[in-house]
């Protein structure tokens, strides 16, 4: 079927009205030599009974573990049947970009409170209303560092691989350079840092927690940044603010990160939420949505799309970015998340993930043969060297129902803890990777 | 409203997590948030309040009838969001294993080769966030084309001014100079276009049927001038829901593309996003796709790295479940339905069309695709109302407005897009309203500058959003 | 968790209000005896998260089949999901029994459409907002077709056993005597019903199609009833109203059923939705809940709670029934589904369960050892004599995902087939049922 | 707004079947329909408009403060919902075998002996619809219990006059006479008792805490009386939100007993259902159960007949999916939640009334339950405004009234019951609300009997809805 609507009876009436005798007349200006005479080679349509019961054999076709160990840029945590019904909601899910704020106020409102909470979580001043996620956001974080006539941008090579991928395909798009900074036992080297040439510069951009799961000494990187009249932007887990240390605190100015572990489902990998949050001075900068809070001339309370000369609609080949669509209903879902943990509930998801990894570390560096390979402190990931082939280990997880860690290679595997794992989830882990190693 | 911060009470809480065995482990006290965590203390019952009431005061396509041009605002059906919210799709993480994601491979696959039939296209991946995120993707991938060939000096994008914004946008965001050719009516003159096509063109990205509703028909004369000069063609695929089964971009001679799987595949805009900007290519521009792309050995689904890839541009696949929707779609409307859908966009857009021409000024006569432009310029000039002070009083209605003021080629534009999936009826009731606005705007009795009248909220100060700018709450 | 809101501050300031130190002093008119001291023997509390978990896994414990081809008075029909999402809006959902019409429009509304979708179907002019389910409407419907002084009822035989018995307790309860009408090729014997003694009669039930699936003569029984001045009630499954001859056409004056065919779901069970229509001359003797139409003091036109003064919170003991809470989603649901297939879809749905049924009878007997008990027309379901024991049939079946027959007997089953089956799922059946006879 | 029918137009169509493959076979005529088939034609968006916009003129809990005395009206967790959208309960059938519905009976089974350790009984089953069905069969299996025993002259059944409207009602229907007594505030006179006690009673049916929301101090003595003579006691736990986990309706004497799943243990409404009818005997009356009840036998579930079941009153096993949510909540309370709820339903309940004693009277002051009766003659001597025009002055708060009219014994009464789910700063609103609109009855400025004023619709004619009654669409 078509969900067209209109009957045969009213499209005569239509055509009429119109005055032509068929909807091909319509497509005049198509030249000849490509106008299609044979139907499209796809399947006939069917009904949504069939489309249903087919989608549900493919979905099938993938494996839903019982428990997960593996994040690595995407995490299982705890969400809420609340926060699944609410961004559900009918006009949230089928209505567009509020252009008419006058019937679009939920909307609205909706998106100032996420802002409002991506602030207070990161201790900043400004957030826009969405970036399509982690990696992209990190990316037009970077563009926004740029400093005029400073091509040169220092990454540090413990942010998630994916993301640099992400950041040198930006970079290559606005020709900028891109130099690693080597890492010291998994972390950043500072030492590595200052013996950079700093000369065209004009941003450092680092990932705390990095990808090996450990906190960066962000305070430094950002006060060496400053030092140096340069740009820091720091992509984080918005999870990790319930406990850690925030941007704000640090001194960083940009940040940026990915929000799925915010209450998003994994779903393969999205659709997800890329946030930024700023020091005031990035306000005009900043690229997407932003809702600003006003009055309806009767002096009610209201929001609207604001500074919206940023953006591409108005500003076209000048503009910060070419975002149009965003991840709006994410946001939203974002947003709820954020409240129904609330202040307290997201510090314990925090703590709750930090005290499994932390408990999981333990146990599994008793076990002979596993090591830690870096020592410094972690949120909720960690590396673990093993003399035992980590595809070995995967697959004995696998035969439990169990997603393992993520390989990092051969014997080196990325070890992921939230708080969904439950004491009786983790102790059976620990059992197998005891007995493979056997 | 009340924000939900203004509702947050100390101690109040939502969701409890479970029980726990596990202790607190330590941690140095440097490297711990100091600050409070300003989040909302809320029970799930007046969070549960709070956004069902915010709910009502969004107006969706599931209210009311949505002709935003350029928008594509169908009906979503809702078995697609079934097919999304299946935990099979839901639940797994873009980082399992090949072998345990088959099927989400699959549908990567699928989605892959039907939109591949529609366009005319040979491959097409779905990592870019949405149409514009599509288009920056593409001329990266172009720029790199051309950088690996070793043909450095094509430096300029040619967009017609009729263009999106996105558009230039987005090749600016590649560090091209964008070269903004007049149209007229968003058509391309042909003589404009020699005059500024040369070896330093890198692309030209056009939308065809152009933003004014219009099928450029001198499109295989354009595209083949463009490659002559050995510059690309870039399809804008905003507007495919004109043509599907119709007619290929493909066939029209572009070598790359985006469509919009939220606008033609009608998953649901989601109160601005999230999308899916899918990005289709020749094969010769495959081996610039960003990595990965899923190609099937033997029954079997597979990452592959495209040699020349351009990395990435989001971490993993996309929007994955939004393409879920698409694809449920998709295989819902099959070969036909998918023609009829385009078939009727394009009779619902030229029967609104032939009846409002007879109140409205049209910048052009003829037929138009699956969208139309209106010119308010006369209302303006005779009575002082704006397209825009129309708009607000078609809300008293309980109808979305079109889209205003765009393209920026035609003042005072309203551009209506219905979609196939509007009855006669509901045209029929959006004609009755404009024609009844005309008349008050004619007989004056009424001041529609003061417009909507009867909404719960009422025009809202702009300048005071702008001039100080409150962007989130405390501060 | 308790879904408690306030909190142990507010909890003090409330108990200072009320002048009492604890919640404990407010229970002070409970005597001491009985007053518990332990806690309840029941586990502790679990997170929401836990309890989903524990759920599906009890919700595992049930089988799925693939295709099914049992009936017996709850059937697998298709539902489109626009049908279930609309029936789950919290408007919808989460509101009492619109007894403030002002705020409550939109379900007042839905169910001023339930009825008259109701009426239209069965030909008839009064419809009520919802009975428990179709048992219990039936019992309901036999109340309301009692004569003063009359205290006999005849009902057939051939009516569904669990409605029969639902009969029978009400019948119980009031002191009515229930006589059994024969059944004679497996239709309600009109000879048997022509001798009865008809003195003490008030009233006749029958259903159509009845539980053997075979189609009544009800024109002929409520012919009967009428000339000898008895109620004649018809028991009707109203998927069948989309193709055959409704009570209405039929002379009879009061119908209802089970609308679970309507797009519920099978549930177990429930909830379900039984449905009363009738002629107006039962208007004031229907029980439960009626919906009018009116208009509010400014002339628009709204729906209301109407002729209140036949229920109990108003007639107490002279009430025509105790029902208060009732099925009102399920109608909801059903007059969506009813919408949603709409004049044309009925009668595809009808037309497509009896073209199946019917395909499927041919293929069976074809099939050596199996043959029809009775051979009068039938809607969905038909009666198999088969050779083979039936448990051994429903075990191939099984083991092919499949839920065999509804069993009748060692050697006999009820066969249901709707449109929810394909030709490949019946042909596939066909085969099991060749191969077990082997 | 439109009705359904008025927005029909011919060949529309929302959902369509798959394709068949099986041909048309012939039915004699005489079988066929002839009438038209008078169902609406719509498609899908016009579908999802229609009850989308009237979901939208629907007040329910998530809305806001809905303190409908009588009617529990709590919040219900979401986590309920999704539990009883699981394709293992939803898609399974009644007539399935034993062994392939395992998981159902134990849904039944183990909300029976938790619904059993709550209430002191030894056997629930939840085959009626709803309370009033439940207590019609536990009137039924007296019934058929005193004729088992062959004492046939028990034609009576007592109930106070405060009792709801379901108790004389179910009584009625069982062809009992029903004695009323006259309570003082809903407690039981025990003289007035011991008047009409005799060996033709055959039970007492009781509400504890009372419809006024007062516990009957005397339960003890009262229980022991009624069984003094023979006969039984019959529990109406509509409200037992007030003391679950503080006291047990068997431990009071109680026989049988029914409660409202929907009320107590937070299934939605649904605008009037369904809810579950959960009924409790002792186990001297268990052999009377409505049939099959669900044993456990070696941890396998089977159903099983008692031996003088009083038959059925529903076809399956009464209203499956709502006892799934209910089960879930119980399982996400456990033990110490329960309690907690009634505690702080009582609690809220007591607060609310302290604070409106000083503006409402009361008729009776001391402490209540989880429920208090306001009395509103006042206000209709002094001023002439009713119960009814407060609670229509309440509308333009945004808040659900309070039950009116209930119970019949108090004049002007308005029936509060906040519930456990309300924090304080939702009563206290409610309360503000309350004092404001007496300060409006007292400065006469505003004219409440014209209330509401400010919701889309204002108040009914009922007169003309009962006079020319117009119950369906067309006729
Ligand atoms: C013609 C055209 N091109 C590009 C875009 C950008 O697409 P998106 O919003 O998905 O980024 C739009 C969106 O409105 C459009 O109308
Ligand atoms: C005290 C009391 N008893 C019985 C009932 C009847 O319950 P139901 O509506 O579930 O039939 C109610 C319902 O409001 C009630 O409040």
């Amino acid at each position: 079927m078509s969900y067209v609507v209109t009957s045969e009876k009213e499209k005569k009436q239509m055509l009429e009205e119109i005055g032509i005798s068929s909807i091909e007349e319509l497509y005049k200006d198509i030249p000849k030599e490509v106008f299609l005479t044979e139907p499209l080679n796809l399947e006939e349509g069917k009904s949504e009974f069939e489309v249903l019961a087919e989608m549900r054999k493919i979905a099938q076709k993938n494996v839903i573990f019982d428990s997960t160990f593996r994040g690595a840029g995407s995490y299982r945590h705890l969400i809420p049947e609340v926060v699944k019904h609410l961004s559900s909601l009918s006009g949230f899910a089928t209505s567009y970009t509020p252009y008419q704020a006058e019937i679009s106020q939920g909307n609205l409102q909706s998106i100032f409170e996420y802002q409002s909470e991506i602030c207070n979580l990161c201790d900043l001043e400004v957030s826009n209303s969405s970036i399509y996620d982690g990696a992209s956001a990190s990316c037009e974080a970077l563009v926004m560092s740029l400093k005029r006539d400073k091509n040169k941008v220092l990454i540090s090579k413990a942010i998630h691989p994916n993301y640099i991928d992400a950041i040198k395909a930006y970079a290559f798009a606005r020709d900028i350079r891109i130099e690693e900074i080597d890492i010291e036992e998994g972390l950043t080297s500072l030492d590595n840092l200052k013996k950079k040439d700093l000369e065209s510069v004009s941003s450092i951009i680092v990932q705390s927690p990095n990808f090996y799961g450990l906190i960066e000494d962000v305070e430094s990187i950002s006060t060496f940044s400053k030092d140096n009249k340069l740009e820091c932007v720091e992509i984080v887990n918005p999870i990790s603010l319930g406990m850690l240390k925030t941007p704000g605190e640090m001194g960083v100015e940009l940040a940026c990160g990915e929000a799925q572990p915010l209450g998003l489902d994994q779903g393969f990998g999205g659709p997800y939420l890329g946030f930024i949050a700023a020091s005031n001075k990035y306000l005009r900068k900043i690229p997407g949505r932003i809702v600003g809070q006003t009055t309806d001339v009767n002096d009610k309370e209201a929001y609207v799309l604001t500074l919206q000369a940023r953006e591409q609609h108005i500003r076209r080949e000048k503009a910060s970015s070419s975002i149009c669509s965003n991840q709006a209903l994410s946001a939203l879902r974002c947003a709820i998340y954020m409240a129904a943990m609330g202040k307290q509930g997201i510090k314990e998801v925090a703590k709750r993930s930090f005290n499994n990894a932390h408990y999981a570390m333990e146990q599994i560096t008793n076990i002979d043969g596993f090591s830690r390979k870096w020592k410094g402190e972690f949120f909720h990931e960690f590396v673990i060297d093993t003399k035992v082939d980590v595809d070995l280990i995967n697959k004995a997880l696998k035969e439990n129902n169990i997603e393992g860690p993520y390989k990092l290679g051969k014997n080196e595997m990325l070890v992921c803890l939230t708080e969904a794992l439950s004491k009786t989830e983790i102790d059976k882990f620990i059992d197998i990777l005891r007995q493979v190693k056997k | 409203m009340n924000l939900i911060f203004e509702k947050s009470i100390e101690n109040h809480r939502c969701t409890i997590l479970p029980k726990t065995d596990i202790a607190d482990y330590k941690i140095d006290d440097s490297y711990l948030r100091k600050t409070k965590v300003k989040l909302p203390e809320i029970a799930e019952v007046d969070l549960v309040r709070h956004y069902t009431n915010l709910s009502k005061k969004t107006f969706g396509v599931d209210n009311g009838f949505y002709p935003l041009g350029s928008c594509t605002m169908k009906y979503n059906p809702k078995v697609n969001d079934s097919c999304a919210a299946l935990r099979g799709f839901s639940e797994i993480s873009p980082n399992s294993d090949e072998e345990d994601v088959q099927g989400a491979l699959e549908v990567i696959w699928e989605s892959d080769r039907s939109l591949c039939e529609i366009t005319g296209m040979d491959k097409m991946v779905f990592q870019p966030g949405a149409g514009a995120h599509a288009e920056f993707t593409s001329l990266l991938m172009i720029k790199k084309y051309f950088h690996t060939k070793g043909d450095l000096n094509r430096t300029k994008i040619i967009i017609p001014d009729s263009a999106h914004g996105t558009n230039p946008a987005s090749a600016s965001m590649n560090g091209f100079n964008v070269i903004s050719i007049e149209s007229k009516n968003g058509i391309i003159d042909l003589e404009k276009l020699d005059q500024v096509l040369d070896e330093s063109v890198a692309a030209l990205m056009l939308t065809n049927p152009n933003t004014l509703g219009l099928y450029d028909k001198g499109i295989l004369e354009i595209t083949k001038k463009v490659h002559a000069c050995g510059a690309l063609c870039y399809y804008d695929g905003a507007n495919l829901n004109a043509i599907m089964g119709i007619c290929k971009p493909g066939a029209m001679g572009f070598d790359c593309i985006h469509l919009n799987l939220h606008k033609t595949f009608s998953t649901p805009h989601g109160g601005g996003g999230p999308g899916v900007g899918a990005l289709g290519c020749k094969s010769f521009l495959m081996d610039f796709l960003p990595t990965p792309i899923v190609i099937k050995e033997n029954e079997s689904f597979k990452f592959y790295k495209p040699v020349n890839s351009i990395n990435k541009v989001t971490a993993f696949y996309g929007n994955f479940l939004v393409l879920v929707r698409a694809l449920s779609y998709l295989k819902h409307l099959g070969s036909n339905g998918i023609r009829e859908a385009s078939e009727n966009a394009v009779l619902n857009a030229n029967y609104m069309k032939a009846k409002l021409s007879k109140t409205f000024n049209e910048p052009f006569s003829g037929y138009c695709m699956h969208e139309f432009v209106l010119d308010l310029s006369s209302f303006k000039e005779g009575y002082g109302i704006r397209a825009l002070d129309v708009c607000k009083r078609m809300l008293d209605f309980k109808m979305h407005p079109p889209t205003m003021y765009f393209p920026l080629i035609v003042h005072e534009a309203l551009m209506f897009e219905p979609t196939e999936t509007e009855g006669k009826h509901t045209l029929d009731k959006a004609i009755e309203v404009l024609e009844k606005i005309v008349n008050e705007i004619k007989s004056g009795n009424l001041d529609l500058t003061q417009a909507p009248f009867t909404t719960e909220y009422s025009r809202m100060d702009e300048v005071k959003a702008a001039r100080n700018p409150i962007i989130r709450y405390g501060n």
